[in-house]
């Protein structure tokens, strides 16, 4: 797990610049550590001069950045950049405050001293589910087959679905979860194929001949879709695959396949540029090549 | 999940003799494999709430006093039969299906966050971490100790939740149950954290 | 929480106190589904059969006279509880109430991964749906949709099927019936899903 891979409990590392050793316990992040280092000295968390424990709290983050990933050591970074700018400013415990650097600094350490607090609370409070969990793997409860002639009792099952209904259920578990794309759609939206689109264009035209635009969404999940499809008719009609026609504006938009019997071979440009949603105006702006 | 005649005085074949009535609800306890509500019980067996839940609450409480190996309990809501606690090493001999793996320092701390904040982004467990979660949750997600709760409208992040699993894995009857943050948590962090004052209030409910 | 007399440190040794013997006994029969006989208890619990047997006789024994819900019965060479014949009614109610004609939409989805993915263990399931499934497969198992079809050589798991009933069910003649899943799967799905490949040239056979 990757939580535990710091760990490496009695691992030590020399840091043989300071010819100061740690020794590396187990911790779950930046706040962890820092908690540990707290009460190692016997300091309470809201009075603790934090200077005396920022030579440690580098030294750990030092032999950490061996062992961590990138992701895991910056955060230990941040945190270990504050505490270095509160001991450079030697503002604790008691500082005139003069100028804005200063007031700057205190409020770096009443928020790192508050983020601090409240792990510290959930951390008294995972320690109580601990025990709750602990207790609790120890009781198995009552699940059982249920006995023949109650199994014989039931009403009958009504299904409820049919061989299509169940063939999307089973799509619909089995298609991957966004859960582990991690929540960046918002930095990056989904990129979708306009030339997948367009083959997907060119085989129901194959077939239909003639559709309305309508038709040839239907079976698009969301609006990125049909805007890709949009404009992979746009490719098809520059390619003269297809024709338009539109009684009236706004009006139906109906399809005409132009473009022959055979299946062809298409030459759609993908869209590389900035993804087709809506973006914040002011990322859009600028030379994005499309 | 059935309502039923639950709360009605004696409808039909309600069991009026005592012993009757625990028999039937030991019964009962044997074939269920999920917590069960009073309301559930009290709705089949045709007698009111009150009768059943004094009923099972004895019936817990002799378990207990006589030794027995096995343990009613109220979990998620509901009453369901355990094993007790303290035979978990001969019954860890027939129940090897790995299910039982400790819960590692950060899932834990994670869970606790979940439990007190929900629905919570990832994001804001991070924050109260000081590391990314996402390993974590995937964990928790597979044991089904959280689940996904929606989106969060403003940035469309994932919300999670714990689940009735989270409850009945703990031993606890509902999330109030938890105990309260409030004294764990300093006063001044109220002005820092805007999420903090919620919490807070949500834990000086109970 | 009571102590009992079970001590908890106490794991390879047998127990030599009869109270604990007979605790011991009704933990293990909570959770067994099968009956288990009287050798392999006595072997888990490190105690000569008879004093074994002699135990599981006056438990009977004891519930049946106190009139409990439950009966320890001998049957198929070995012991398990039972809800007493007695209470059957109840415990019918109960079951008929609790238990809707319909399928849960977990249940539904879980026999959705069974049907397209068989066989499939317990834990390939609750993999693809992020949930533990125990007890929906317990489910569809009582309604003889899914069956037991062996083992997986290398782990030892129990793998799944769908039954006749299921295809009965769903108006099929066999399984290749069942609709393709290609067309409903997104196409890069092969490269995060070693198995999904394999669904796709079985769904692409028909």
């Amino acid at each position: 797990m990757a939580e535990s891979r710091a760990a490496a409990d009695g691992a030590a590392a020399d840091d043989s610049a300071s010819g100061f050793t740690v020794r590396l316990d187990n911790f779950t992040g930046p706040f962890d550590l820092l908690l540990q280092l707290i009460s190692k000295h016997k300091l309470d968390v809201t009075e603790v001069a934090l200077h005396q424990v920022t030579d440690e709290f580098l030294a750990y983050t030092r032999a950490l950045g061996e062992a961590a990933d990138l992701d895991e050591t910056s955060e230990f970074l941040l945190v270990a950049a504050t505490l270095l700018d509160l001991k450079a400013a030697r503002l604790l415990p008691a500082a005139e405050v003069e100028d804005e650097e200063d007031l700057a600094l205190l409020e770096a350490r009443d928020l790192l001293f508050a983020r601090l607090l409240q792990y510290q609370a959930f951390k008294r409070a995972a320690s109580h589910l601990a025990e709750l969990h602990a207790s609790g793997a120890r009781r198995w409860p009552r699940a059982v087959t249920l006995e023949p002639r109650f199994a014989q009792a039931l009403p009958e099952l009504v299904l409820g679905v049919g061989p299509q209904r169940l063939a999307a259920l089973a799509a619909k578990v089995l298609r991957p979860k966004p859960v582990p794309v991690v929540s960046t759609d918002h930095v990056h939206q989904l990129r979708v194929s306009v030339r997948e689109h367009a083959a997907v264009l060119r085989d129901k035209l194959l077939r239909h001949r003639t559709a309305s635009f309508r038709a040839l969404c239907g079976d698009c999940r969301n609006m990125l879709e049909v805007v890709a499809r949009f404009l992979a008719l746009l490719e098809l009609y520059r390619e003269g695959m297809v024709a338009f026609d539109q009684l009236r504006a706004l009006g139906e938009l109906t399809v005409r396949w132009t473009g022959g019997d055979e299946p062809v071979e298409l030459d759609v440009d993908e869209y590389a540029g900035p993804p087709l949603r809506d973006r914040p105006a002011s990322r859009q702006s600028g030379g994005d090549s499309t | 999940m059935s309502q039923g005649p639950a709360g009605t005085d004696q409808p039909s074949g309600g069991s009026a003799d005592p012993a009757e009535l625990r028999a039937a609800l030991e019964a009962i306890m044997l074939v269920v494999d999920e917590p069960v509500s009073e309301t559930v019980l009290a709705g089949v067996l045709a007698q009111p709430v009150e009768r059943v839940s004094a009923a099972l609450g004895e019936l817990s409480a002799e378990y207990t006093a006589a030794g027995r190996g096995f343990d009613l309990r109220q979990a998620a809501g509901g009453w369901r039969l355990y094993t007790r606690a303290e035979l978990a090493p001969y019954v860890e001999r027939f129940v090897l299906d790995g299910q039982q793996a400790r819960l590692t320092q950060a899932a834990l701390e994670t869970l606790a966050v979940v439990a007190y904040k929900q629905p919570v982004t990832r994001s804001r467990i991070s924050a109260v971490r000081g590391v990314n979660c996402d390993g974590v949750i995937r964990t928790l997600l597979a044991r089904g100790l959280v689940e996904e709760a929606g989106t969060e409208p403003e940035t469309g992040a994932y919300l999670y939740r714990t689940t009735n699993v989270f409850l009945e894995k703990l031993g606890l009857d509902s999330l109030d149950q938890l105990p309260s943050l409030a004294p764990l948590l300093p006063d001044d962090l109220e002005a820092l954290d805007p999420d903090a004052r919620r919490m807070r209030e949500r834990a000086d409910v109970d």
